[in-house]
């Protein structure tokens, strides 16, 4: 048997298991959280696609950033994201984490998310619907197949300069560097 | 190091929007309870500065997720008031349901939050299934589910639809006939009335104090409703009761919001009845992009699910405003009071005192 | 409302009071009068404060201190007129000297509005007991809710600046 | 080896080691090392024997020495651990003041002990008695000021109960005409309510060493004012010098079949000892002092060895006397880890102010959880084993409602010992104590051999259970079914080594398995969720008030009605004798003498009238 | 005592501990009106979380978790499913009291150092429950070991095949009663989720758990269903000759214990030691009484 293959093979429960159980963390970064609740609930019912909102980062593998990012709001999304474990997947929500959206005049709002965290994927739109929602896990669901969902290893490769956007913008942080 | 220094908020599943506590333990019972806002904190009133008056429609309603009809509402009045423009008579009747139903879907979306703080999943399920329909009607009528901008200054953007009336009240029929489930389940529950009578107690005297406004206030017994005392829209046209209680405490306050449902799905169903069947349901204004509002400055206010919500507006007689802020219910409620009710309380009832006064974040942070 | 201004004038001499509509009632008073005509109109049972705001006059080189009170109903289901009357006190302080006095001992839940201010406007509030920032994480050149707070510039040179993420 | 030999051993090098310190501090911690050591392999050799020699004749009564199994099994107890008491002391009692007087006190208390077990006729018991009574006073006190004020609640308990002990001796003494305890054993004829009458008297004497309900008051405070390796010794073995007079006196004086005829004496003993289980047991959940925690633990621990002895059926008592063994180890252990804690962090024992030691202390820590397991009785230690037979007694001969007491009991002893483990060794680390090492190894070393000995008897508790069965049996009760893991019964045995096997079976599975799931990071306690943001040092651990909800519910029940009690009692003893202040002054000389004036006076009387 | 029974048991509970984890996933999510999970939901996430990589807080942070699944495993093997029951000889139901315990030891000690002070709260919760439903539950195995005249397990089983089941037989009825008062108790579901308590003090002890931890955790608690009605089967509802009958039981309680959870919010913790000291203590009690004076 080629070796690639039986790799491949021992391999796939564990992509199996990353797609097919999305535990997404609980945090109501901006508006989008409105449109959390109808997804998660009777009408949409995200369980059934394995998607439910975990208790701590600890317990996640999904991080939805639900609508704009304040400053304050950025070292928590920092420290929530740092916190969960390997792999994870963040999606951005609606057009504020893209570019600002409305805000994008806003001495308070971060304009660009994928600066300072790594970005899977969007979801574009104000406020998007609950079944984008789910188009933005299917879509998950493909790229975590190709091994394109690799934003926490480019969070790591990167680490220096996330880092650095960080405290930029933040001034110094709290806790000593996730990767030395 | 006797005392714990426990974070409630913001990434916490009983936290219902952007928000933060610090609780200060002492054993299981909160000794200081300090809010900590700010994580939604835009800089709105900066920002409506730098835009148009009606460029600052989008802006407004997004200061409320939950319920962004009465700030669009109350941002029209303001401009209303200051530019001198009176709203059609059927325009009225068509704010006041459209508000009611607002008014509906967000204490739906108080009740999914405050079951779900309880630990009450079905309650919860049922209630944002609920809301849903509601928002489906908003859709129709609008176009959007969540964000409408649907009322503009001199009315509302366009008429109800054909036969949109009765699918109103189908929906609302819809809702209303399952409201003994909701009794038998939940605010008939022995264990509900165990878990909140008592708790997060404010009489009579600290309300006042503190500026409660809304259910907080209306749940020590005082019809204090501002569509009664200043009324706007269609809400002098028809009969109605404002709902209250004695108690002071949480179960007081998540009733008085059950009965206010109930007496907005009878007040809908009135005015649909007295509603006029023809007219306009705006007056024109001016070309958007010229639009000039003479000098002067105005406070106005209306009632919204959570209580009184004011505007304060300022206007320099330029293109845009010189200077809006807005008063939130959440804001008293959610600094004020809320830090004065946790201490003594039980780090088991946080988010259920929280969800009882229905602090909603980015009104505070604005 | 024109019985409460008799009396508002009988008690206060040097104040300015007009009624620009029913049932609003607007106060101009200096800035040292503040607190007494406040605790004189909750004693009268206006008891309920709304909103303080603050308005940044530039072209004046002041800071309009904006209060608003109304009252609370008499009895618990009757309807009078005092309740629909909403009073907005005004008074100016120099843009030069931002400081001016808490009202906290009348009325409670102005300690979240003059917080607020303090952080926006900067305008400081003696005797206030957390001047603390209550919404901003990050300290600005200047609070930014003052007029010459070019917030677009701002954002230009703060966000503007932050590099891409390079590499993979 | 000669008894008399052993005692004069035990006693010589309690002043050869007081002698030693006014010499050098090496000398002296050498000799006492050596003496306390010495004395195991001595006593050790006597294992099985049967030997009874008089001393000397005083007062027309013979002194008399004397070993048997049960003798052997205290002894060596007494021994072992007060040999490792004095090494943990080596390092703890450095730079204290008065180390000369420490380490005589404490080899003293361990020869009047093993003079009590070894004395073969009452006057001596009572000789030795005193001896140790009064030493301990002097340990407990010698810190003065509160310490002063904790031993005279002891030493007036404990000369209340001399009294009554006493009173019952010459009552004995009078009607049979020998105090020798193997002439007595069996035979002892007296009527009924004499017979009643002297086991109230002795259980009054020993009801207060053993510090069950109502005779517990002195106890919680002595402990928190000894030093911990005495404390280890005062829990571990000095109280139970109170259980070995109740088994003297029960199984020994009185005897079984006696005492059967007797069930309402036994049923009394049985309620005071559940009542003694339960009721500390629920203090012991508030206690914010560790020391004080686990002192109100052993009045609760004591409860359940007076109950498995008292209940009086071959199971019960050889699960009592095995759970005296095992008390005296784990208890000594926690008592030492506590010490070691206490000697790290500079004397802190408040259980609000330490944490996460875990980190810091981690052979501590082991030795913490061994001895609290032991104590709850998680299986495959000691404790669980001696609880099991108790339990297991009651159950089968119809007394469900003590068993019950006995198991709820466990259960409060679960929700404290997790709090002593949990708000010392686990949550977060203060910051001044981030730097603190481990314990020295002369800590270490009694500590590992205590945990040695839980761990061991869990497994394997055949090997004591064998002995105490011998003992059982020369009481007259009937032999049990022993064997290396437990017990086999047709109403349920024991198998202690298949439950072992099938716990470690399961963690070595478990662990296979969790090896199939990726690494996991170590990371530093200050990355730990809180809500999104960063911890707040030194205010991250939930340690006060740890069982609020439980005390806000049992609270008004919780009042020690006893301690009141007697605190009133002596007020209203105040009252009445502020009058005669001038002789009762409140010094404890004075006591001593009135003491000694009111035996002289109950002897004298006996000589002239022989009243008893 | 057959090798293969004791590889047998233990796989046995953990295959209807996840299948039960999964079916309550999907009754729940038909009385919310959804559609739910697929049931073997589970099993996915367990594979996912056991692919994750975690962070650990130090030794007893991974041993006490693994010491808590054994110490389920071992209590497993004690407790008769059917006919098999590999260990139920070596200590009745004693040590099955005892065994029961090292579960939420284990996990206690393991989430301790994790240094949260939610999980802290999370354990003493949990801890305090236990007390509260031990009293009740001790004193109705009080009564059926005093009734029995055994503290084998096997031994009440077998006697409740020869005659009716304890929960019909007469001194029995009001222990059997409480048992099922106190039954949501001991599986912690609401209105006794206090320990957990995700929107009070985030999943208390579980708060620090990721990855393998998290999954283990969730076997645990797969097993610690299974053990709980298991227990209530073998006692109450006489057990059975088979398997499949054995485990049709256990289903049944099952769901209603799903049905209970469903309709209750979350108790605060004094009212649940409260509640658990009222009622079924005062059955339980009258029950042993009435036991021992028959």
């Amino acid at each position: 048997m080629d070796r690639n293959k039986l790799i491949k093979w021992i391999k796939t429960p564990a992509k199996m298991g990353n797609k097919y159980s999305l535990h997404a963390v609980y945090f109501c970064t901006g508006c989008g959280i409105i449109e959390i609740p109808p997804t998660i609930t009777t009408r949409w019912d995200a369980e059934r696609f394995g998607v439910t909102p975990a208790a701590t980062p600890r317990q996640a593998n999904l991080f939805l950033i639900t609508g704009y990012v304040s400053l304050k709001t950025l070292k928590s999304i920092i420290r929530t994201y740092e916190q969960m474990p390997e792999p994870k997947y963040t999606v951005g929500f609606g057009s504020c984490p893209i570019n600002g959206g409305m805000y994008w005049d806003s001495y308070n709002t971060i304009k660009h998310l994928d600066k300072y965290i790594p970005v899977d994927g969007w979801i574009a739109g104000c406020m998007p619907r609950p079944e984008a929602i789910f188009i933005a896990v299917t879509h998950l669901w493909k790229m975590i197949d190709n091994d394109m969902a690799d934003g926490y290893k480019k969070y790591r490769n990167n680490y220096d300069q996330y880092r650095a956007n960080q405290e930029k913008v933040l001034g110094s942080l709290d806790w000593p560097p996730l990767f030395k | 190091m006797r005392e714990l220094e426990l974070y409630y908020g913001p990434q916490h599943l009983g936290m219902v929007g952007n928000f933060s506590i610090t609780l200060n333990v002492e054993g299981d019972r909160i000794k200081k309870a300090t809010a900590n806002p700010g994580y939604l904190h835009r800089g709105f009133e900066k920002l409506m500065e730098c835009r148009t008056w009606m460029q600052n429609f989008p802006l407004v309603c997004r200061i409320n997720v939950v319920e962004p009809d009465h700030i669009e509402l109350i941002y029209s009045m303001g401009v209303e008031k200051l530019a001198g423009i009176e709203v059609p008579e059927k325009g009225k009747y068509i704010r006041s349901i459209y508000l009611e139903l607002a008014r509906v879907a967000s204490h739906l979306f108080g009740l999914w939050a405050y079951s779900n703080m309880l630990g009450f999943d079905t309650v919860a399920n049922w209630a944002m299934y609920h809301r849903d329909l509601i928002l489906d009607l908003f859709e129709e009528l609008t176009g959007a589910r969540v964000y409408h901008i649907y009322i503009r200054p001199g009315g509302v953007r366009r008429d109800f639809p054909d036969g949109f009336e009765d699918k109103i009240i189908e929906t609302l029929h819809t809702i209303g006939g399952k409201i003994p489930d909701y009794n038998s389940t939940f605010f008939d529950n022995r264990l509900f009335k165990k878990r909140t009578k008592g708790i997060g107690k404010l009489d009579r005297e600290n309300a006042k104090k503190m500026g409660a406004v809304g259910h907080a206030i209306r749940a020590t017994g005082m019809k204090y409703d501002i569509r009664k005392i200043e009324p706007y829209a269609a809400y002098d046209q028809v009969e109605w009761d404002v709902p209250t209680r004695k108690g002071g405490d949480a179960y007081s306050r998540l009733l008085t919001i059950r009965d206010e449902m109930i007496e907005s799905v009878h007040m809908i169903f009135k005015l649909i009845n007295k509603m006029p069947k023809k007219g306009t349901v705006y007056t024109k204004t001016p070309n958007p992009f010229k639009w000039k509002i003479p000098e002067g400055d105005a406070y106005v206010r209306c009632e919204s699910s959570r209580g009184e919500l004011g505007l304060y507006i300022v206007s320099d007689g330029g293109k845009k405003p010189y200077r809006a802020h807005f008063r939130t219910p959440s804001y008293s409620h959610g600094l004020t009071i809320l830090e004065n009710i946790l201490a003594g309380e039980d780090i088991a009832d946080v988010g259920n005192i929280m969800m009882s006064l229905y602090v909603v974040a980015p009104e505070i942070d604005r | 409302m024109n019985d409460l201004k008799q009396k508002i004038e009988m008690a206060f001499d040097s104040i300015d009071i007009n009624i620009p509509e029913d049932n609003r009632m607007i106060i101009n008073i200096s800035k040292d009068g503040v607190i007494s005509i406040l605790s004189y109109l909750k004693n009268a049972g206006y008891e309920h404060l709304a909103l303080i705001s603050c308005v940044d006059l530039i072209n004046e080189n002041e800071f309009e201190l904006v209060y608003i009170v109304s009252a609370y109903m008499k009895r618990d289901d009757e309807f009078h007129d005092r309740e629909k009357q909403n009073i907005i006190i005004k008074t100016r302080i120099s843009r030069k000297k931002t400081r001016f006095m808490t009202v906290i001992n009348i009325f409670e839940n102005a300690e979240p509005y003059e917080r607020e201010i303090y952080e926006l406007f900067g305008i400081n509030f003696q005797g206030h007991p957390r001047l603390k920032p209550l919404f901003l994480e990050i300290e600005y050149e200047m609070p930014p809710f003052r007029k010459n707070f070019d917030t677009r510039k701002f954002v230009d040179d703060m966000f503007g600046n932050i590099p891409e993420i390079e590499g993979h | 080896m000669s008894l008399a030999l052993i005692l004069i051993v035990a006693f010589s090098g309690a002043i050869i080691t007081y002698l030693a310190g006014k010499v050098s501090s090496k000398l002296r911690k050498t000799i006492a090392v050596v003496f306390s050591l010495a004395l195991i392999p001595m006593i050790a050799l006597l294992f099985g024997k049967n030997i009874e020699t008089p001393l000397f004749e005083f007062l027309g009564l013979r002194l008399i020495l004397r070993i048997n199994n049960l003798a052997w099994i205290f002894a060596i107890a007494i021994s072992i651990l007060s040999s490792l008491s004095v090494i943990f002391s080596l390092i703890y009692m450095k730079g204290k003041e008065k180390v000369d007087f420490y380490y005589f006190m404490m080899l003293f208390i361990n020869a009047a002990m093993i003079g009590i077990v070894f004395s073969g006729d009452l006057v001596s018991f009572f000789i030795f008695w005193e001896m140790m009574s009064w030493a301990t006073f002097l340990l407990i006190s010698y810190k003065r000021g509160p310490a002063l004020a904790a031993g005279i609640k002891y030493i007036i308990m404990s000369i209340f109960g001399s009294m009554a002990m006493l009173i019952g001796i010459l009552f004995i003494l009078n009607t049979q005409g020998t105090l020798i305890i193997s002439q007595l054993a069996g035979n002892i004829n007296l009527s009924l309510y004499n017979t009643i009458f002297i086991m109230i008297l002795f259980s009054v004497a020993f009801g207060v060493k053993n510090a069950i309900l109502p005779f517990h008051a002195w106890l919680p405070p002595a402990h928190s004012e000894a030093p911990s390796p005495f404390s280890a010794i005062l829990s571990g073995i000095l109280i139970k010098m109170g259980t070995y007079g109740f088994i003297l006196l029960l199984y020994v004086i009185v005897g079984v079949q006696k005492l059967l005829s007797l069930p309402g004496f036994t049923i009394v003993i049985n309620i005071l000892a559940t009542v003694t289980i339960i009721f500390p047991t629920f203090v012991a959940l508030i206690q914010e002092d560790a020391k004080k925690l686990l002192a109100w633990s052993t009045v609760a621990q004591a409860g359940y060895i007076i109950l498995g002895i008292a209940f009086g059926t071959s199971l019960s008592v050889t699960g009592g006397i095995f759970h005296f063994i095992n008390h005296a180890t784990f208890k000594a252990l926690l008592f030492l880890a506590i010490g070691a804690v206490e000697y790290r962090t500079n004397g802190v024992r408040d259980l609000n102010s330490l944490g996460g030691l875990i980190k810091q202390m981690p052979i501590t820590f082991v030795a913490a959880l061994i001895g609290a397991c032991g104590l709850i009785g998680v299986p495959l230690t000691n404790g669980f084993v001696s609880k099991w037979f108790i339990y297991k007694s009651l159950i089968l001969n119809k007394s469900p409602f003590l068993a019950f007491f006995a198991l709820f009991g466990t259960w409060g002893t679960i929700l404290y010992s997790f709090k002593l483990i949990h708000n010392i060794f686990l949550g977060q680390t203060p910051e001044k104590f981030k730097s603190i090492g481990r314990a020295p190894f002369s800590m270490q070393l009694p500590m590992i051999i205590l945990s040695l000995a839980v761990i061991i008897f869990g497994i394997f508790p055949g090997l004591p259970l064998k002995a105490i069965n011998s003992i059982v049996v020369s009481f007259g009760l009937e032999s049990l079914n022993i064997n290396l893991w437990g017990l086999a019964s047709s109403t349920g045995a024991l198998n202690t080594i298949n439950i072992f096997t099938a716990i470690s079976a399961g963690i070595l599975l478990v662990w296979l398995l969790s090896k199939l799931g990726s690494k996991a990071k170590s990371v530093n306690q200050d990355d730990t969720y809180a809500a999104g943001t960063s911890v707040p040092q030194d205010r991250y651990h939930y340690t006060v008030e740890f069982y609020k909800p439980l005390y806000r519910v049992i609270r008004p029940y919780l009042k020690d009605i006893v301690d009141i009690f007697y605190t009133l009692l002596a007020d209203w003893i105040k009252k009445i004798s502020s009058k005669l202040r001038k002789i009762y002054n409140g010094y404890v000389g004075n006591y001593v003498m009135y003491i000694i004036l009111f035996l002289a006076i109950l002897i004298f009387v006996q000589l002239k009238w022989s009243l008893w | 005592m057959h090798i293969s029974e004791i590889i047998l048991s233990p796989l046995l509970a953990l295959i209807v501990g996840v299948f039960f984890l999964g079916l309550s996933r999907k009754i729940m999510a038909r009385i919310h009106w959804r559609y739910g999970p697929p049931i073997t939901q589970p099993v996915i996430d367990i594979i996912r979380m056991f692919s994750q990589k975690s962070v650990s807080h130090g030794n007893l942070f991974n041993f006490g978790i693994i010491f808590s699944i054994a110490g389920s495993i071992a209590v497993v093997l004690f407790i008769p499913f059917g006919r098999i029951h590999p260990l139920s000889n070596s200590g009745g139901l004693l040590v099955i009291l005892y065994i029961m315990l090292l579960a939420p030891l284990g996990i206690a000690l393991s989430s301790g150092e994790a240094a949260n002070p939610n999980s802290s709260i999370g354990i003493s919760r949990k801890l305090l429950l236990t007390l509260g439903y031990e009293f009740s539950l001790l004193l109705i195995l009080l009564a059926l070991m005093t009734h029995y005249r055994t503290i084998s397990i096997t031994e009440i089983v077998a006697l409740q095949q020869k005659g009716s089941w304890s929960l019909f037989r007469l001194p029995l009825v009001l222990p059997g009663i409480a048992y099922i008062l106190i039954l949501p108790a001991i599986l912690g579901v609401r209105p006794f989720e206090i320990s957990k308590a995700p929107q009070e003090i985030s999943s208390g002890p579980m708060v620090e758990y990721g990855g393998t931890y998290l999954a283990l955790a969730k076997i645990e608690h797969a097993f610690a269903i299974v053990i709980g009605i298991s227990l209530f089967v073998n006692l109450f509802l006489g057990g059975a000759n088979n398997l499949a009958f054995f485990f049709l039981k256990v289903l049944l309680v099952f769901i209603l214990g799903i049905f209970i959870n469903a309709v209750f919010p979350r108790l605060r913790t004094e009212q649940a030691i409260k509640y658990l000291f009222g009622i079924p203590a005062f059955l339980a009690f009258l029950g042993l009484v009435i036991t021992v004076l028959i």
